[in-house]
């Protein structure tokens, strides 16, 4: 793995536990999600982006964890997919199998994932990595990962902008970038700066924060890619969804 | 009507065998603590475990040197972090770790639900996990005349799972979330439970929307109140937050892995006698709110 | 939260269409007359339909003309006798019928809830009914290395249900007798849900356990008292038992099978107005008793 | 179907309404029952068995249904597998695919059937019968009885002695008498007379009430019969269990 170039652009390795940096990368995954769709939510940073969608951005969609809690309103931040707070939140009790059978179906429209790493093209490791020193580091695992990511109609990942965890080739390819049939895959990664996409096949700096530069950013994750052509500027998120998403992230 | 019940300690002996194939209950919720602990006491061994996703009770199973192998796609401390005991135990070549998806895990669970030899799905067929687990193979689908995976059966010997109630006779409720418990339970050839209350017949009857695991093959029904903890139980009482938390700093450290098992297993001759020794004001503090 | 409440006559127009693959809910149980009534009202044609085990609501899609093939286990009057409406629209040519197994069925839908192309199982390998459907093709299983047959799977168009209650967002709460409705339904593309009430969302937060179809796949919600009627409905109402007597007696008949269509379908702008026409004291007779 | 043989040795076609008849023909099955067995009950003949397991003969016994109702308390006789009856006496509402899976996994030891006809091999026909013109007759088709047939432990068949049912060769073979694996299959039928057992492979007359002659019921079914040479004589159904049943039957 490449650290050479940890914190250059002074950006610095996101810390996770910052809200407004994991706020503005939730923000930034609700970009690419459109109202009454169906979204396959997992632990981390995939649930502030499902609490965004609820309650400010598509408040029609419908949210799926992989315990089987189903049309769960995500108001606070749930510790694992099973958490009481989200089963008291919960219109449905499911099965992990009717979950995971939905997603088999085809039902749902976005997969909402973290990885250790990430790849250019849209590879993702959950299971292990290997250090300068060859040392192997042992992750918890796919969990539902490698499944979300063949089965969901499209997947976004959401990750700190840590220029360790986007690497041109993933140590470990734990969910492979290669979906079932029509279904699109991993469509695109974002992080608390931008939204690179990889539905040309490699990733290419596809939205910005407008208080960010895009040679920076594109250049301060240590992998090839591109800055699109038809590169779109997002604006961040207000005042008021900063304060929700702050106490959201106290309630765990 | 059969009287099933008996204490952990009579139903893990009787039903529970070295090298056994077992199905742990509980997904992030119900899980079956008290007759994991039980496992620990009484020391049986050579164990193969199997999970969707592992949360820490399989971290005493391992560190107790219960378990040889864990079949699972996801190991470690749920919203926490890595199970540093499963890794080691790995490393060291105490565990034979398979690892697999959630997914597949619970579509081979549940093609033993169902009593078919394996489960046709498109996962499993690409990446690095593909080809590293023998009972995931590849077929050729007759409808499709494509490739697709085909996901072998699990009927694990015994599944142990902790629930709401049930009558002497085992018919056992369950709500909240569900996770894997069910295909597990009906995969495995037989079952031991624990509930926080035996409920009468009469009670079953008035509701057998709520009994979900089938009577005939539950041989063990154990009262066991805050048998799921240090995890939750719907309606009874919250996760204890913190015994979580410490759990993922103190075993890191080998050596306090075995005061750990010392402390909440081996000090205690049964579940009872370990959670009278948590303090008054935890117990309160646990208690369920809402709905 | 979406509002999908709507009126039969509108969730069959603009939900079912000719030609469509249709899976009809209840299993001896909540069956959804309401809904199939309307499908005839509006001479919807071409239909497939298919079931496990097919009620006396099929002779109504059948006699009408609405359908054009049937693939099912079983039709008849359950506890009573065979159907002579779908006999003979066989013989004439009128219907085209796949008979097929119930659990072959089950396995269907199954496979079309689960989203895989099949579902291996060792039934019908032998005897008159194997290799007479399509869909049931010989495969090797890799783990035996011997026969085994692939039920092919089942997505129909839409499916039609009846229920309890739901929330107007489509969270539809069932109990009582199961059979083979959630996985037809969740095996369908979309689902057309009448219920008996509508209610709260908070009275759906409070009972998530007997929340049975995802809202997401159900379109159309209809409030329709007694829309299960003639058939019963687990804490509603009875199912008449004269009905279904009468049926067996009448539908032997040709002629008095278009008088019965006439009067329990064309007579009435809608299953409101029909269910008005029936004697108070028939109403009262088959409200619910008991659990 | 040869229909000759109607009415020799003026036993008679047996009439299913006849509750002395169907307790005689379910009591005779429950002979072949043992305690503590999980029971798949077919409607018809089979409920009758089933309750007189339950209140009788082996009152631990797990009554299970097609519909998915299961550990039904059988009081009073069901119209169908879904009957509200037994939906208000059952423990546990399980889907349709949670009992078909208890029948695949081998762990129903028992499954009670009737039938339109029934050959000496113990094949089962539930789907048309011809006549002796050629015309076809439909009858309801298999429902569930070709996958209990396959994968119950064993099934026993529970039928009124009409000749014109039993024969060399049935008109279609809706349930074959070939099981999956190591299961038993058809092991032998029930009259209100007798019981005729499948184990060496076609019909033997195994069992006979004390108050029947063995070769003139052995005569009376037209099919190719033999003795068992180990034929036993069960003693006819006290008079309080056939009050009970005829109480039972009349409750539907």
């Amino acid at each position: 793995m490449k650290t050479e170039t940890l914190n250059k652009n002074n950006q610095g390795p996101l810390v996770l536990d910052d809200s407004i940096l994991q706020t503005r990368a939730a923000f930034m995954a609700t970009t690419e999600i459109t109202d009454h769709q169906t979204i396959f939510v997992g632990i981390g940073l995939p649930c502030l982006v499902a609490h965004i969608t609820q309650n400010h951005t598509t408040p029609n969609c419908h949210l799926v964890f992989e315990s089987g809690l189903t049309e769960v309103v995500c108001k606070t931040q749930p510790l694992s997919t099973a958490s009481a707070n989200i089963a008291k939140t919960s219109k449905m009790h499911g099965s992990m199998l009717d979950v995971f059978s939905m997603l088999q179906r085809g039902e749902i429209d976005v997969g909402l994932l973290s990885a250790a790493q990430i790849d250019i093209f849209g590879n993702l490791n959950s299971s292990k990595l290997t250090t300068n020193s060859g040392k192997i580091i042992s992750l918890p695992g796919s969990g539902g990962a490698h499944d979300i990511s063949v089965l969901a109609n499209k997947v976004i990942v959401v990750m700190p902008a840590d220029p360790r965890r986007f690497v041109n080739n993933v140590d470990y390819i734990t969910s492979p970038n290669n979906p079932y049939r029509n279904r699109k895959g991993v469509v695109g990664v974002a992080t608390p700066d931008a939204y690179f996409s990889f539905e040309t096949g490699q990733a290419v700096l596809q939205k910005i924060y407008s208080d960010r530069d895009a040679e920076e950013i594109n250049a301060s994750l240590n992998w090839d890619t591109k800055i699109s052509s038809k590169l779109e500027t997002i604006s961040p998120p207000s005042n008021e969804l900063f304060k929700d998403a702050s106490i959201f992230l106290n309630t765990s | 009507m059969v009287n099933k019940i008996m204490t952990a300690k009579q139903a893990v002996k009787k039903y529970i065998n070295n090298s056994d194939m077992v199905f742990v209950g509980g997904f992030g919720h119900a899980i079956p603590f008290a007759i994991a602990q039980e496992i620990v006491r009484q020391k049986i061994c050579q164990l193969h475990l199997v999970k969707t996703g592992a949360d820490i009770v399989f971290d005493m199973l391992v560190a107790s040197g219960c378990a040889q192998s864990l079949t699972c796609g996801w190991y470690g401390n749920p919203g926490i972090g890595v199970s540093y005991i499963i890794s080691q135990a790995v490393a060291s070549g105490k565990l034979k770790l398979t690892e697999s998806t959630n997914f597949s895990m619970m579509l081979r669970l549940h093609a033993g639900k169902l009593g078919i030899p394996f489960i046709p799905s498109p996962i499993l067929s690409d990446g690095d996990l593909a080809d590293s687990i023998s009972e995931v193979k590849s077929i050729i689908c007759p409808f499709s005349n494509t490739k697709i995976k085909a996901h072998g059966a699990l009927n694990p010997d015994v599944a142990i799972v902790h629930a709401q109630r049930s009558d002497i006779n085992g018919n056992v409720q369950l709500w909240g979330s569900i996770g894997d418990t069910l295909d597990g339970c009906e995969a495995s050839k037989k079952i031991i439970c624990s509930v926080e209350e035996i409920c009468e017949q009469d009670e079953i009857l008035l509701s057998p929307h709520l009994t979900k695991l089938p009577a005939h093959k539950v041989v063990a029904v154990i009262k066991q109140p805050f048998g799921a903890y240090p995890s939750y139980l719907h309606g009874f009482y919250q996760r204890d937050e913190k015994y979580y938390e410490n759990h993922s700093t103190n075993s890191k450290d080998t050596s306090k892995v075995q005061e750990w098992l010392e402390s909440v297993v081996f000090r205690h001759h049964d579940f009872d006698s370990y959670i009278q020794s948590l303090p008054d004001e935890l117990i309160r503090e646990l208690k369920w709110s809402g709905t």
